[in-house]
């Protein structure tokens, strides 16, 4: 395959679809984190969160359809992404409880919570199904994929919306597309999020003030559990249609990074989780161009790393710029008064 | 947030309180095997006697050991616990995030697979180059996220994760391209020279002179910690780099010098995996170790001089825990969860305060 | 030019073999990894419970995970521990230490499949080592798929494109794919092949990613040998309506209850029989027949290897096809058609 | 309606979880339109009675009734719906947000979920306008100078309807002249039928302002006065305990060549604003210069820029002609600079570590207590040893962690520290900030001792009695400029206070030098 065809491959409405499917596990996660992040809290557990509610996305869609095997097998995979997702912030719920309640280290607690999840996902996974690896032996169901006509009916850009095979993307896409609106109006126009960023900047001025500090916690961990919750389901359920051990790789400390290569913003953040998602495409598709995955995986950690160097930079730049501007209208400030000189 | 540089209570509060932890989270486990295993009595067995080995006697009135390899698994995963776990608790001691362990150790690894293939010398050099090499990649490996965090204040947890992330695949590529054996039928370096690989002090285990050279370590750890000025520094600017700053110390470079020592004891953990357990380099090598590690500092509570006794115990459980997967119907990722439960309830510096609240609470609404 | 290890390798072990024979009573079958890919290791479990049911054997399965550090001295502490006399395990990865195991436990039987000692160097009295001819059932593989592409018009791109995903670029691997190759082209002139690695046994993530852009190039047909891997194969044929074909075990027949949609969508599988291949080689030496220092390569003629022909075959291939796929094997048997091998 | 009880206070306990009793069975009550002043050393529990009034801390005994009904305040909330407002010492303000945004935190108007943000603008300039305070509700509160802030705080407790004040040490930071306009304001407060209490330990005001006094002293009230009816020295006495007598220390101004001659350091701060503004000083060795300012004027910058810790952008400072400044704390410490920093906790000490480890944190690369980077920890020790004999540090042994002792001990340890180094220049900021009033006299003694024996001292004193006391010489910052220079027996805090008002400016005042320097930089 030659560098050309490859591009061309790249334009195409399939190729965009890939992208889509690959970042929503991280859009969400990452958004999740920034929640807490903007409350103050860094979630170093949305690997683990992601990685339980994709076994319980899973566990639950069987459970459903062995209790009421007439339901509609939609019934079984939203009982199972209502699982997922309970299971999910049940785990935020053990973080916040302990980080807020216990005084727990939160960075180790959150590695605590994520060794918790790959644990129990296995061990569950092998004591239900006797298989340690993944869960194909069970009969799952995943959420649907959802032809919008509506928008593919659009030129130019409707093919955006076609999906892969031209009936639309799967529904939790488009819910991580909306869910980065939701989070930003969330965020800056609603009283609760502008109590959850206050809370991030200083809980005691808000303490003061009645603001219920450790509440608004509680909710920004449980919050952001509910949204890394959807990325797991997305991957067992929409993704796959199975769990595989530690089918996270490593998503959720991606995720985290997202926040910090996105500046803290819900743009920013959801971009570089956008820019993982393309990544990831890469790596999975250079692979006919015979370029070492390898080099493709190690692309996005590095761009991350320089960026944040280069955020370091520019401030460092612009202060010095901003010290040595004030410092000449101050001198020429003086020449303008020589009062103020001895 | 919470301070985990340690140095909070005496030190017998701590090894007390850690105990009681101990003892919790292995109920726990207890609890749940109780309910999931239909031979809890052989499960419990399994974890607490399984890495021991047993004697008996044949007819003609030689002992026999059997076992020998499960103890040597047992020492052999301390030896790398303690190290990953020193890795971890230096860092830690400056108050440093650092979760990178694994990168560091993977590439440590790696150094000392280049040397021990490629440089044709007598053992008696080649061994303290690999040695070295290892040490020198686990150093720089750790010393990078130190500087940027320093210099450009990025935060240590994003960049430690994101260079595990470019070690391992650097590691993966140099395999797959650069030192792949085309013979062996999988994605493997060529087995090291001879002279390279560590002699086995136990038959049928891979039981090396790394079990003093791991005490050894920590040991110099704990010296440098208590006895040396960078170690006072590295303490100090642990507690409160503010003060340290006003006292003129380098902050920098003591913040760079913590993660980059426990990029060192990483190193020799990935030294330990290649030369003394593996003897060659699989593209699988195993990931997730450093998070291995936190507990084992946790437990240790930061503190070199209990690092030992730490790695030990979780080298036991763990060993325990694969004997019990081999031997009953409970697969070995319980003892993740007992491990998570651990982690949880040691960093809860409230929890006993706060449970007694609740109770208290509780008995009053009656 | 390829190395011909394998075939050097049997020789010699031919060549060199003394005779004991052994009474075989109880086994254990060391997975390095997990059971649960639903091809390779499932297949030699399924070996594993054929021992112990038909056979009334003592068996015994231990997955050691996928830290490699640890597969050293389990293996080593299942042979110390004395309570089994013989030890399956798989792979070239556990070459070496079978290798090593075998002089320093005489008293224990080793039977190693997919993988070879070097019976020249180390001996290895006791280890029985049983290869697949992969590229054998491949060519079938090829062949059908090559067919397929072309004859069939039902919702199938008109352009010869043939995806591969393979877990590792390893030889066992690459012997699937060199047979597949040679099949197709059998049939037809320059096919588009599609070659790619995961990297990784057990991501099914990533097969499905790979799998969903060689159906984006146009492939009809992507052939998964890729262990868990391939598991995301089989969902992206789903997804995109496309065809798959399965490997190791017939893995429509696993998915039939669990998955309908997936076992439609497996079109064939090429079987490595290692469960016929363990459950054989076990029989005959209880039989008496001395197989220990000596390596055997399973092929189409031994049933080793060969393709999996279901409901679902039937339902996409014709019987005509069928027949000629038939002929095609016993011309490959006959030695009239030399497949290329990856080794 | 001078004699309505708006809140009333009944043998009010609070012991902590550590067995600390910070106040024990307190009662006082509180009249509607009245001034009720709270006044006791550090450590008396003033502050905790008032965290216990807001609902921040939850008294372990006794009764709060407010308006006759007995209420329990658990969080601030509670305390926000009965109309009780606290005014924190510090300042609580969310930088990044919006100055209305700050004052409605807590009472946001919404829509649904929604923040009704032109409702919330419109109501914070109306309740701005009402108390005759001019701001911009739009404005970001970063950008505001201190004094804007200080109205946003207690419009802040305005907005939320509070009936009822507590003012934590509100005079803390501000000049004579500021403190009288507060008070003005607050009269006006109370003329409107709202009650103020104010925490406070200067009983000067207390006498000119409060219509009652409450004195605390270890946890419990020691006096309930009138300030009419008794003497400053009165209320002192009940504070302390005992009678005090304020005798200022004997001045000096020794006639010798500078040791220390800062020539135009100038800073600019990395949000770019102007700190220090082309500071010029001499300082004779055995002599100190105060510096007077109110805070946020440039003294703590000045303090950074001394001790090393800031690179002044112009202007450097010497020590016996060598220059000091921009070179590094270390480098300055090894020329004999030493710190006092103004905030102990934060800056001087390391709590956790033992009082051993942090004495020798100032020069434990002195050859005295290490060898080739080797520490002698017998040296430190018996240094240490020493050190606690020396200063009188009341502790068990030297191996107890800092953090156990009193602040006035932690802050003896800190002196301890800096004058075992046997500095040439020491600049001293907030040296008695949260001591005892015993242990304070005994730390100022100290003070004058090491000027006595020839040291360079720059003290910089929040609490104008305190320099007005202790310096030779004082100059008043005003913006990061020097704007006055006195000799100290020629200083009263209301002329000091003008000055740092930067209502007046005396010219030539950059000129506290000894000669006229030669200007090096243009």
């Amino acid at each position: 395959m030659t560098i050309v065809e490859f591009f061309q491959t790249l334009l195409t409405a399939s190729f965009f679809a890939a992208i889509l499917r690959a970042a929503t596990p991280m859009v969400f996660a990452a958004l999740g984190g920034l929640i807490s992040e903007l409350a103050g809290v860094i979630n170093v557990a949305l690997e683990g969160m992601m990685l339980i509610a994709a076994f319980f996305g899973v566990v639950g869609s069987t459970w459903a359809a062995s209790v009421w095997p007439e339901a509609s097998p939609l019934f079984f995979a939203l009982v199972g992404a209502a699982a997922g997702l309970g299971a999910a912030m049940l785990l935020a719920l053990v973080l916040a409880v302990f980080y807020l309640e216990f005084d727990a280290n939160l960075i180790i607690a959150g590695v605590g919570i994520n060794i918790l999840a790959a644990g129990l996902t296995v061990f569950l996974l092998f004591s239900i199904s006797g298989d340690k690896g993944s869960s194909a032996g069970l009969t799952s169901f995943a959420l649907p994929t959802l032809p919008l006509r509506l928008l593919q009916d659009i030129p130019v850009i409707g093919g955006l919306f076609a999906g892969a095979n031209g009936n639309g993307h799967h529904v939790l896409v488009y819910a991580a597309l909306l869910a980065i609106g939701l989070v930003w109006v969330f965020l800056h126009k609603t009283r609760l999020g502008l109590r959850l960023r206050a809370v991030g900047e200083n809980p005691d001025a808000c303490r003061t003030v009645g603001v219920p500090v450790k509440r608004i916690q509680y909710v920004a961990i449980l919050l952001s559990g509910f949204l890394a919750g959807l990325g797991g389901i997305y991957l067992s359920m929409g993704y796959l249609t199975l769990f595989q051990a530690n089918m996270t790789a490593g998503r959720g400390f991606l995720a985290l990074a997202a926040i910090f290569l996105g500046a803290r913003s819900v743009f920013g953040t959801a971009g570089a989780a956008a820019f993982f998602g393309l990544a990831s495409v890469f790596a999975a598709q250079l692979g006919l161009l015979d370029v070492p995955t390898a080099v493709v995986f190690s692309v996005a950690p590095l761009v991350t790393i320089l960026a944040l160097l280069a955020f370091a930079w520019r401030r460092q730049r612009r202060t010095r710029a901003q010290v040595a501007a004030e410092l000449i209208t101050l001198n020429a400030r003086r020449k303008d008064t020589p009062d103020a000189q001895a | 947030m919470s301070s985990i540089a340690g140095g909070q209570g005496s030190v017998l509060q701590e090894v007390i309180k850690t105990l009681v932890v101990i003892v919790i989270g292995l109920l726990i486990g207890m609890v749940i095997v109780l309910f999931i295993s239909e031979e809890p009595t052989k499960v419990f067995d399994a974890i607490l006697t399984g890495p021991l080995p047993s004697a008996s006697t044949l007819d003609d009135g030689t002992v026999r050991w059997r076992g020998m390899t499960r103890f040597g698994t047992f020492l052999e995963d301390s030896i790398t616990l303690a190290l990953v776990g020193l890795a971890v608790a230096i860092p830690f001691r400056a108050q440093q995030f650092s979760l990178g362990a694994d990168g560091q150790m993977f590439l440590g690894a790696l150094a000392s697979a280049v040397v021990s293939i490629y440089l044709p010398l007598p053992g008696i050099v080649l061994i303290p180059l690999a040695f070295l090499a290892a040490v020198i990649a686990g150093f720089a490996w750790g010393w990078l996220p130190g500087v940027m965090k320093a210099r450009a204040g990025a935060n240590e947890i994003v960049t430690t994760l994101m260079l595990n992330v470019i070690a391992i695949q650097f590691f993966i590529y140099c395999v797959t391209f650069l030192m792949l054996d085309r013979q062996a039928g999988f994605i493997v370096t060529p087995f090291f020279q001879d002279a390279a690989i560590l002699n086995p002090l136990i038959h049928r285990t891979n039981v090396t002179w790394m079990i003093a050279v791991a005490p050894l370590v920590c040991l110099l750890a704990y010296l440098f910690l208590s006895r040396t000025n960078m170690g006072y520094e590295l303490r100090v600017v642990g507690q409160n780099p503010a003060f340290g700053r006003r006292m003129g110390m380098p902050v920098d470079r003591t913040v760079a010098l913590s993660m980059a020592l426990g990029g060192a004891a990483a190193g020799m953990a990935g030294f330990h995996i290649a030369n003394a357990i593996l003897k060659r380099l699989p593209s699988d090598f195993p990931a997730g170790l450093g998070f291995e590690g936190i507990v084992v500092a946790l437990l240790a509570r930061n503190d070199p001089r209990l690092i030992l006794p730490a790695a030990l115990f979780y080298g036991y459980l763990r060993a325990g825990a694969q004997v019990m997967e081999r031997t009953t119907d409970v697969s070995r990722e319980m003892v993740l969860v007992v491990q998570a439960i651990i982690i949880l309830l040691i960093v809860s510096e409230n929890l006993l305060p706060r449970l007694g609240q609740w109770i208290g609470l509780g008995r009053s609404a009656r | 030019m390829k190395h011909t290890l394998m075939a050097a390798c049997v020789a010699s072990a031919l060549a060199a073999s003394p005779a004991f024979s052994q009474d075989i009573q109880s086994v254990a079958f060391f997975v390095n990894g997990t059971l649960g890919d639903k091809s390779f290791f499932d297949s030699a479990q399924r070996g594993m419970d054929r021992l112990g049911g038909e056979l009334g054997l003592e068996t015994r399965t231990i997955e050691a995970g996928f830290d490699p550090t640890r597969w050293e001295s389990a293996l080593v502490d299942l042979a110390d521990s004395g309570e089994y006399d013989t030890i399956i395990t798989g792979t070239f990865t556990m070459v070496s230490y079978v290798e090593q195991l075998s002089q320093e436990f005489p008293e224990v039987n080793f039977i190693l499949f997919d993988g070879i000692v070097n019976y020249a160097e180390c001996g290895c009295e006791n280890v029985h080592s049983i290869l697949f001819k992969q590229n054998e059932g491949s060519y079938l593989a090829g062949v059908l798929a090559a067919t397929l592409t072309t004859e069939t018009t039902d919702s199938l791109n008109p352009d010869p494109v043939l995806g591969f995903v393979g877990g590792m670029e390893i030889p066992v691997i690459q012997d699937f794919f060199v047979g597949y190759k040679a099949g197709a082209e059998s049939v037809l002139t320059g096919p588009t092949m599609l070659e790619q690695y995961a990297n990784n046994f057990g991501d099914p993530a990533i097969g499905k990613e790979i799998a969903l852009a060689q159906y984006g190039q146009g492939a009809d047909i992507v052939f998964a040998v890729a262990g868990g891997t391939g598991q995301g194969v089989l969902e992206a044929a789903v997804e995109q309506g496309r065809l798959a074909f399965g490997v190791d075990s017939d893995q429509a027949a696993i998915f039939a209850e669990s998955n309908p949609e997936i076992a439609n969508r497996i079109v064939t599988s090429v079987l490595k029989n290692v469960d016929n291949a363990l459950v054989s080689a076990v029989t005959r030496i209880q039989a008496g027949e001395n197989l220990f220092g000596t390596a055997e390569a399973q092929g189409l003629e031994t049933g080793g290897v060969g393709l999996a022909i279901n409901d679902v075959t039937r339902a996409y291939v014709s019987a005509e096809t069928l027949s000629r796929l038939d002929e095609i094997a016993a011309q490959i048997i006959d030695g009239s058609i030399e497949v290329p091998t990856a080794f | 309606m001078q004699n309505e009880i708006v809140l009333a206070v009944d043998g009010l306990g609070k012991t902590y979880p550590n067995g600390t009793e910070a106040v024990k069975g307190v009662s006082f009550d509180l009249r509607r339109g009245e001034i009720h002043a709270i006044v006791g050393e550090n450590g008396a529990g003033k502050s905790t009675v008032m965290k216990m009034l807001y609902g921040l801390e939850q008294p372990t005994t006794g009764r709060i009734a407010v308006a006759g009904q007995q209420v329990r305040l658990t969080t601030p909330q509670d305390a926000i719906d009965l109309h009780i407002g606290l005014v924190h010492q510090h300042m609580m303000l969310l930088e990044s947000l919006s100055v209305a945004e700050n004052i409605a935190l807590g009472a946001e108007p919404v829509r649904g979920p929604f923040l009704d943000r032109a409702k919330m603008n419109r109501e914070v300039a109306e309740v701005a306008a009402t108390y005759g305070m001019n701001i911009d509700p739009a404005a970001t509160v970063a950008r505001l100078a201190v004094g804007q802030k200080q109205r946003i705080e207690i419009l802040k407790v305005l907005y939320k309807g509070a009936r009822i004040l507590l003012l934590d040490e509100p005079t803390a930071v501000l000049t004579p002249q500021e403190t009288r306009d507060l008070f003005k304001a607050i009269r006006g407060l109370t003329e409107l039928g709202m009650t103020v209490v104010f925490i406070t330990h200067k009983l000067v005001e207390v006498k000119e302002v409060a219509d009652r006094v409450t004195v605390m002293r270890d946890g419990q009230v020691t006096g309930r006065v009138e300030p009419r009816d008794v003497t400053v020295a009165k209320i002192a006495e009940m504070m302390v305990g005992r009678p005090l007598s304020h005798k200022p220390a004997e001045r000096r101004s020794p006639d010798l060549p500078a040791s220390v001659t800062a020539r135009d350091l100038t800073l600019i701060g990395l949000d770019g604003r102007v700190r220090l503004n082309r500071v010029s000083f001499d300082i004779r060795p055995g002599e100190i210069l105060g510096v007077a300012g109110v805070e946020g004027n440039g003294q703590a910058a000045l303090g950074q820029v001394l001790t090393g810790l800031l690179e002044p952008a112009e202007g450097a400072a010497r020590i016996g002609g060598t220059v000091f400044t921009g070179r590094g704390v270390a480098a300055a410490r090894a020329l004999g600079i030493a710190a006092i920093p103004e905030d102990r906790i934060h800056d001087g000490i390391v709590t956790d570590m033992s009082i051993e480890e942090n004495f020798v944190a100032a020069e434990y690369r002195n050859p005295r207590f290490s060898r080739r980077g080797i520490r002698d920890r017998n040296a430190v020790n018996a240094a240490t040893r020493e050190m606690i004999a020396a200063f009188g540090v009341k502790t068990t042994s030297e191996q107890t962690p800092i953090g156990a002792l009193s602040g006035g001990n932690m802050q003896k340890v800190v002196l301890g520290r800096e004058f075992t180094t046997q500095p040439r220049f020491l600049i001293a900021a907030q040296p008695t900030r949260g001591v005892d009033i015993g242990a304070a006299e005994g730390l100022r003694q100290q003070l004058v001792d090491l000027r006595d024996a020839g040291t360079a001292v720059l003290l910089i004193s929040a609490d104008l009695e305190e320099t007005i006391a202790l310096s030779d010489r004082i100059i008043v910052l005003f913006k990061g400029q020097i704007v006055a220079h006195f000799r100290a027996e020629e200083a009263d805090e209301n002329v000091l206070g003008l000055y740092m008002l930067g209502a007046e400016r005396k010219a030539g005042a950059n000129g506290c030098i000894d000669q006229q320097p030669e200007h090096a930089h243009v």
